[in-house]
């Protein structure tokens, strides 16, 4: 190979504490250099065009610049020797500036370090190859995971920029949790006035596919090219003809199935339409409570629907979508309030979770919007309030903040008093969390304008006395045990990650942490990439977060995907892993290590399996090499070879 | 034969023999054999555990060295400080920093052995179920308040035993026998059992507190499992009604008397007599009543 | 810790205080965030001085004086509702246990009257091997100068049978002797320093 | 690309390399540690010149042989050093590389190797001077240790096969 080497004075930065003329002269000695130069400012225009000047007159295969760090400056000068018709990974940097000029200023001993790193970068050259990035075909379809509000933001943007969308929700409706909430902090605007438009846009863009009552059954390929098979759930109502008219629900004489939108605070017919602005607005049979299906006599829906929808032998269908990327927008669920029996949610009908009053507050919800307790339908006129049920607390597991509770016990609060002017609301809590813009303003306008008491300090326990409840807790800021009559508790209950959360990032082969939660890319700078290429995050499935965010999370994740498919293709990074079949034992190793799962098996003729890395999906960590047994696998630009020529020049 | 070392500790042999007595007539009608603890010594209770822990785990561990070497594997106790001592004995036993120090005093260790108390043992190993057939003398009809105390099963790790806030097990009990058992809020508040000589003013607060909230739930007992309780409540009573100017009148049977008075054995073989508060609406028959009322309404 | 006193943070911080704590009781007290809860669930906190939420949080100061002289720590009946419902998983019962072993040492008991009954206790303890009840009270109340404690019951209980005139003995009382003899040297070792015999409290004299 | 494997050359000058004092290799991963050297220079901190950097995209790439090669034939010290945990720009990398290093630290005596030759460390892009007083301490006790009595003087023949990991 015919190396150049250049050495690079970056003014005084460097010659000042390093003799770059010896630098240069004494390289000529080194195996395959046949020409070294020492140059003022190897980066600026003329210093780029004595290299390219070098490489054509010296006939040049191979290029090293000793100068600063190639953190800086190694896409510049690989740039330019592209332009002299060099690949650009035959070109090595060594770093005299950072790791050498500017720490010491023992000039010999700087000169002797210079030429040992010259040396080492001229000895992996030797072992460089030319690289060629491929192209792979991008699917310009997304599909969306989760269609609530952060999962509906995502899809409508993408579409909005001319996308093909697939969007597939498990429950029969979408909206989330937010359809279920009366008004949203910190504006108090009305969840449905503005959720709904964007609901009824999700519904009628051409470019939005919409698999509600379905779940992922499987995801195989790649950034670009993913077959996502769906399965769609028997709703025993044939969607295509089902008008929503109502009809069926009206007549069903099955009245006692789970009011699951309701929070099971009512009772819901076994065929349902969950609320009137549903979408899709269809019908679609509870199983567990439909008397046909569990083989008594009934089929009055069937009977009654003008449009002859009711299908009982309806079954679970699988469908397969192709597309280039996912957005994951599944949100969260609520803790269990159960789990704590000091309190008695489960068995004082009239402690209840936070969701749970959104729904009383709601004028769709089971009371009309007049706030009842449920036990005996009475108007309440106390009630207390108690933050961080189920998050902050290590002995439940949940160590972390749900961020969003302390805002809404404030909303909650301070509807409450606008519902019932009469009422008294009191809030026990441990610190108050509202960094947002206008949150803490709005905490403070519960206290000072709605006189919302807050207590500083956590209850002990709840007890029912007579057809009211005790709530004893303590005044840490006084140091006193203080009891409050209440005739209705509102349990802040906190965000946990969804219910299945951790199947489907196997499926995804993204990670999540110890609580469920997915794990970004990086937490501050790549928020909303997994560290699987093409799979983004939105909203609460990430963590706890509020409304506000979760747009903002649905938006960003949605410029992801717009950026990724403003290209025909993408071009690989050929810096990736390359599997020598000769070598591979098929021990497997590899494809257990490699975080991205970007290694899989390949059948060659014969039924011999090899594995065979992806390059789409390589990061290029170079774990699988260190950990192939044979050292089949070898991670290109950082090959053993090449690391082990770095070294080995420091070896007498 | 289920065969459960009995350890009965200092109070049933004093202030609570009828506990003791009506443990031992309940466990042969379900056929379990006691078999006393030889030469048993008191646990050191509170009072040693606030002296040092090892006194503690010594004088209890001695109890279970001794069971141990009796052939038995399962120790209960009718006395849940008592058993407080017997689970702390083992916990030291089992620490390896502590397990020397155990082992030289006590004369062996006591590993593998299980601690339980005389509720643990009525409801694992008997059950309601079994108790509910057994019912010679159903106590419909009554309202019997079901009282664990503060130490029976709490704190949960330790207790390995029903729910630390919501325990059940007493109300599956009461309700074995017939009588009805109101979910009682106060079911595990502390009494103020240590204080009964030092600090009578916190008795009368605490265990008033206890009387008001059963009277005020139409109960006609309370019933426990935990002799402190039973000395509180019932010995204290007119104390308690003089700090607190009430006027209670509730007596307070250990959970053995009732399964026993269900059972059929008598009142007085149970000891019942020896209940400072006169526990004679007990024995009211008003299974039959019911059956009248309800044959009249049918 | 005068109430009414600017607290010096660093000069009135005694960090042996925390470690002994610590140590004594296997909690990791910095763990507490100051909840309330066992405040809260506490049935003696209208007794205490001091909260044991504030109990909590004095000993993450390191003021020892303040909690070795507290009254709480001695009213504390060890029920467990505060280690129950810890959010933080703190076994604050054993923290009061904890600290009322370190007021023995400490000689700074501050309700005589309960170590009393509780010495009172072990001595009945160590003399029979188990508790004498109708021995226990009548001396107890000579120490405490409060000669008619509980005589109001006594009457009914005589006709209960439940007051026995014999204490019930142990057959192996050397060994129990045994126990008290060796913990007693025990804790002089590891306390480094005497600490005063159950049976020789101040009240004594 | 030539065949041959790569040559130890001779410094121009003739002395031998051990004579120019102690050398200390690094492996530093591009993200964390290699940015928090980059940093240390940029704000002049001052450090002992012994050490040689090698750039590696992860410690999750470092294989426990280049540290035995370093230090059989040639190094008086070896450092790696990579992002915190929970900070791997490959998410899991460090969390490998770990607990190869620890295993391989175990082995360090079987080769008749010193452990206090071989350090490895999480320093992350912005810590400067965390970096410098790493590779300060790190060279001080090289140095006090001395040159490196395991090494094995390379021939032609050997560097061959040590380095014909394909
Ligand atoms: C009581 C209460 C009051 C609140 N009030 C406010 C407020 O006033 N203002 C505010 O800003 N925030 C409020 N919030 C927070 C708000 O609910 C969330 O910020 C928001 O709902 C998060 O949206 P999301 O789309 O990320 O998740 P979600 O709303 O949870 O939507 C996730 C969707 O994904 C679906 N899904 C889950 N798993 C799968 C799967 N495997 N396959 C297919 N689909 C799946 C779910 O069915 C759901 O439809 C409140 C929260 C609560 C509990
Ligand atoms: C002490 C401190 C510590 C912090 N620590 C952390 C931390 O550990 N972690 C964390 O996540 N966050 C931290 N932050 C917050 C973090 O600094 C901000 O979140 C972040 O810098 C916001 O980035 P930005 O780009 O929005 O704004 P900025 O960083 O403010 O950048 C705005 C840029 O716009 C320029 N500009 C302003 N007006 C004009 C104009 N009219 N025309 C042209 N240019 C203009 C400014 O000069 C500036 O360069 C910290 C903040 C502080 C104060
Ligand atoms: S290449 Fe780097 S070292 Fe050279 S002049 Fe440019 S900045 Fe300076
Ligand atoms: S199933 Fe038929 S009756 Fe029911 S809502 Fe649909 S169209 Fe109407
Ligand atoms: S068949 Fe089922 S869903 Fe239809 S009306 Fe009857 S019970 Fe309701
Ligand atoms: S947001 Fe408030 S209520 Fe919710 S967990 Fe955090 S501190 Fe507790
Ligand atoms: S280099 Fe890393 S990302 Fe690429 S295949 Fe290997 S382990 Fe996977
Ligand atoms: S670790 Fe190496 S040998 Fe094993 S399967 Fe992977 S490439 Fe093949
Ligand atoms: S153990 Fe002590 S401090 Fe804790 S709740 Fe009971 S009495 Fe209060
Ligand atoms: S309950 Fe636990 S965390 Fe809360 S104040 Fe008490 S000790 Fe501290």
């Amino acid at each position: 190979m015919r190396i150049g080497v250049f050495v690079c004075s970056c003014g005084t930065n460097i010659a000042g504490t390093v003799d770059t003329k010896r630098v240069a002269s004494e390289a000529l000695s080194f195996a395959d250099v046949v020409y070294a130069t020492n140059y003022m400012y190897t980066c600026s225009e003329p210093g780029q065009q004595e290299i390219q000047k070098a490489i054509t007159e010296h006939g040049l295969q191979g290029v090293v610049v000793a100068a600063c760090s190639p953190r800086m400056h190694e896409p510049t000068f690989r740039r330019a020797v592209e332009k002299a018709g060099l690949n650009r990974y035959m070109f090595e940097m060594a770093n005299i500036r950072e790791h050498v000029s500017w720490i010491g200023t023992d000039k010999e001993a700087n000169t002797r370090k210079a030429l040992d790193l010259v040396r080492m970068a001229v000895a992996k050259l030797r072992f460089n190859a030319p690289l060629f990035s491929s192209k792979a075909p991008v699917n310009k379809r997304l599909l969306v995971i989760g269609g609530g509000v952060a999962g509906i933001q995502a899809a409508l943007d993408c579409a909005e920029g001319g996308m093909d969308v697939v969007m597939v929700e498990r429950k029969q409706y979408i909206g989330g949790k937010m359809a279920k909430l009366d008004k949203t902090f910190p504006t108090i605007d009305c969840s449905s006035c503005i959720l709904g438009p964007k609901m009824v846009d999700v519904s009628q863009n051409e470019k939005i596919t919409l698999y509600a009552a379905s779940q992922i059954e499987s995801i195989n390929g790649y950034i670009g090219n993913f077959t996502v098979d769906i399965r769609k759930k028997a709703t025993y109502v044939n969607w295509d003809a089902c008008t929503g008219c109502g009809a069926c629900v009206e007549k069903c004489p099955s009245k006692k199935a789970e009011d699951y939108f309701n929070e099971g605070l009512g009772q819901a017919r076994a065929i349902n339409i969950p609320f009137p602005q549903a979408i899709p607005k269809k019908a679609a049979i509870d199983a567990q409570f439909c008397r046909q299906l569990n083989g008594k006599k009934c089929g009055v829906c069937a009977k009654i629907c003008p449009v002859k929808a009711i299908d009982f032998e309806m079954k679970d269908t699988i469908v397969t979508e192709k597309v280039g990327a996912i957005i994951v927008a599944t949100g969260y669920d609520l803790f269990d309030y159960s789990v704590y029996g000091e309190y008695g949610g489960g068995r004082y009908p009239d402690v209840i979770s936070g969701i749970q009053y959104e729904r009383i507050l709601s004028a769709s919800g089971p009371f009309g919007g007049h706030i009842r307790r449920p036990s005996d339908g009475r108007e309440p006129k106390d009630i207390v309030f108690i933050s961080c049920v189920g998050s902050r607390d290590a002995s439940v597991g949940r160590p972390y903040c749900s961020g969003i509770c302390c805002m809404y016990i404030a909303k909650q609060a301070i509807l409450t008093k606008d519902h019932m002017p009469e009422s008294n609301s009191y809030v026990f809590y441990m610190d108050i969390r509202s960094p947002g813009k206008n949150y803490d303003e709005f905490v403070r306008r519960a206290q000072e304008e709605y006189g919302v008491q807050y207590i500083r300090g956590r209850v002990g326990k709840i007890y029912q006395r007579g057809d009211r409840m005790v709530v004893q807790g303590a005044d840490t800021l006084l140091g006193v045990q203080v009891e409050v009559e209440a005739d209705l508790v509102v349990l802040a209950t906190g965000v946990e990650s969804s219910s299945g959360a951790g199947e489907l990032a196997e499926k995804l082969r993204i990670s999540y942490d110890q609580y469920g939660f997915y794990m970004e890319s990086h937490p501050k700078l790549r928020p909303v990439e997994t560290n699987t290429a093409g799979v983004y995050l939105a909203g609460a499935c990430q963590g706890p977060k509020d409304i506000p965010s979760s747009v903002a999370q649905g938006s960003a994740a949605a410029s992801k995907v717009q950026s990724l498919f403003a290209h025909d293709t993408i071009e690989t990074n050929p810096q990736v892993a390359l599997v020598n079949e000769r070598n591979c034992i098929a021990c497997g190793k590899c494809i257990q290590v490699c975080p991205f799962g970007a290694i899989q098996w390949k059948e060659l003729r014969g039924g011999i399996k090899k594995a065979e890395v992806l390059q789409t999906v390589c990061q290029g960590c170079g774990v699988c090499n260190a950990t192939c047994p044979p050292k089949a696998i070898q991670l290109q630009h950082a090959t053993d070879n090449q690391i082990l020529a770095e070294v080995n020049e420091l070896c007498a | 034969m289920k065969r459960v070392a009995y350890y009965k500790g200092c109070s049933l042999e004093g202030l609570a023999t009828e506990y003791d007595r009506s443990t031992r007539l309940v466990c042969e009608a379900f056929g379990i054999e006691l078999v006393e603890i030889h030469d048993w010594n008191c646990c050191g209770s509170s009072p040693a555990h606030s002296y040092d822990p090892l006194l503690s785990s010594a004088l209890a561990g001695r109890n279970l060295a001794i069971a141990a070497d009796q052939g038995c594997d399962v120790v209960m106790t009718p006395c849940p400080g008592c058993l407080k001592s017997l689970k702390g004995a083992q916990e030291t036993c089992e620490d390896p920093s502590k397990r020397k120090a155990f082992v030289d005093l006590v004369g062996r260790d006591v590993d593998g052995m299980k601690t339980i108390s005389l509720l643990q043992l009525l409801y694992e190993e008997v059950g309601p179920e079994a108790i509910k057939k057994a019912v010679k003398r159903p106590l419909s009809g009554h309202v019997l308040i079901p009282y664990y105390g503060c130490l029976l099963t709490r704190p949960a790790d330790r207790a390995k035993f029903d729910d630390p806030e919501n325990p059940i097990s007493l109300d599956r009990l009461i309700e074995a026998t017939g009588a009805t058992a109101p979910d009682f809020p106060f079911k595990t508040e502390c009494c103020g059992a240590t204080y009964g000589v030092t600090r009578n003013e916190f008795v009368g607060r605490l265990s008033g507190r206890i009387l008001d909230m059963a009277s005020q739930l139409g109960g006609e007992a309370i019933v426990v499992a935990c002799p402190l309780c039973q000395q509180n409540l019932d010995m204290r009573q007119d104390q308690i009604n003089k700090f607190a100017k009430r006027d209670f009148h509730l007596p307070v049977p250990y959970i053995s008397q009732v399964i026993g008075l269900s059972l059929g054995i008598s009142p007085k073989k149970l000891g019942l007599d020896k209940l400072c508060v006169s526990p004679d609406v007990l024995l009211e028959d008003r299974a039959g009543d019911e059956k009248r009322v309800q044959e009249q309404a049918g | 810790m005068e109430r009414n006193n600017i607290l010096s943070v660093q000069q009135s911080r005694d960090s042996d205080f925390i470690r002994e704590v610590e140590e004594a009781s296997g909690q990791n007290v910095s763990k507490c965030y100051q909840c309330g809860n066992c405040m809260a669930s506490c049935v003696y906190t209208f007794a205490y001085d001091y909260p044991v939420t504030q109990i909590m949080r004095l000993i993450q100061l390191g003021q020892r004086d303040t909690v070795l002289s507290s009254r709480s720590i001695w009213l504390c009946a060890n029920c467990q509702a505060c280690t129950t419902r810890c959010p933080n998983n703190i076994d604050v019962a054993q923290v009061m246990e904890a600290l009322r072993i370190m007021t023995r040492q400490a000689d700074t008991v501050s309700q005589p009257d309960i170590q009393a009954f509780y010495d009172e206790f072990l001595r009945s303890v160590k003399t029979f091997g188990r508790v004498f009840e109708t021995g226990l009270l009548p001396v107890y109340n000579m120490r405490v100068k409060k000669p008619f404690t509980d005589f109001d019951l006594a009457p009914r209980l005589l006709k209960k049978g439940k007051i026995t005139f014999f204490p019930a003995l142990v057959k192996n009382r050397k060994k129990i002797a045994e126990i008290f003899e060796v913990t007693k040297r025990e804790c002089f070792s590891k306390a480094g320093k005497a600490r005063p015999e159950p049976l020789s409290s101040k009240t004594d004299t | 690309m030539t065949d041959e494997g790569p040559r130890s050359i001779a410094p121009a000058d003739g002395t031998a390399a051990d004579t120019q004092g102690i050398k200390i290799v690094g492996f530093l991963c591009n993200w964390c540690s290699y940015g928090g050297a980059d940093t240390a220079g940029v704000c002049r901190f001052k450090q002992p010149t012994d050490l040689r950097v090698v750039r590696i995209p992860c410690t999750g790439r470092m294989d426990p042989l280049f540290i035995a090669k370093s230090l059989i034939y040639g190094v008086d010290g070896v450092l790696v050093s990579g992002c915190h945990p929970r900070d791997c720009h490959y998410a899991v990398g460090n969390f490998y590389a770990r607990r190869r290093m620890e295993a391989f630290k175990a082995f360090l005596p079987f080769m008749g190797i010193d452990t206090r030759r071989f350090k490895y460390t999480w320093v992350s892009a912005s810590e400067g001077q965390q970096w410098q007083k790493v590779v300060t301490e790190f060279s001080e006790q090289i140095h006090e240790l001395g040159p490196n009595p395991g090494v094995r003087r390379q021939t032609g023949e050997n560097s061959k096969v040590s380095t014909g990991l394909r």
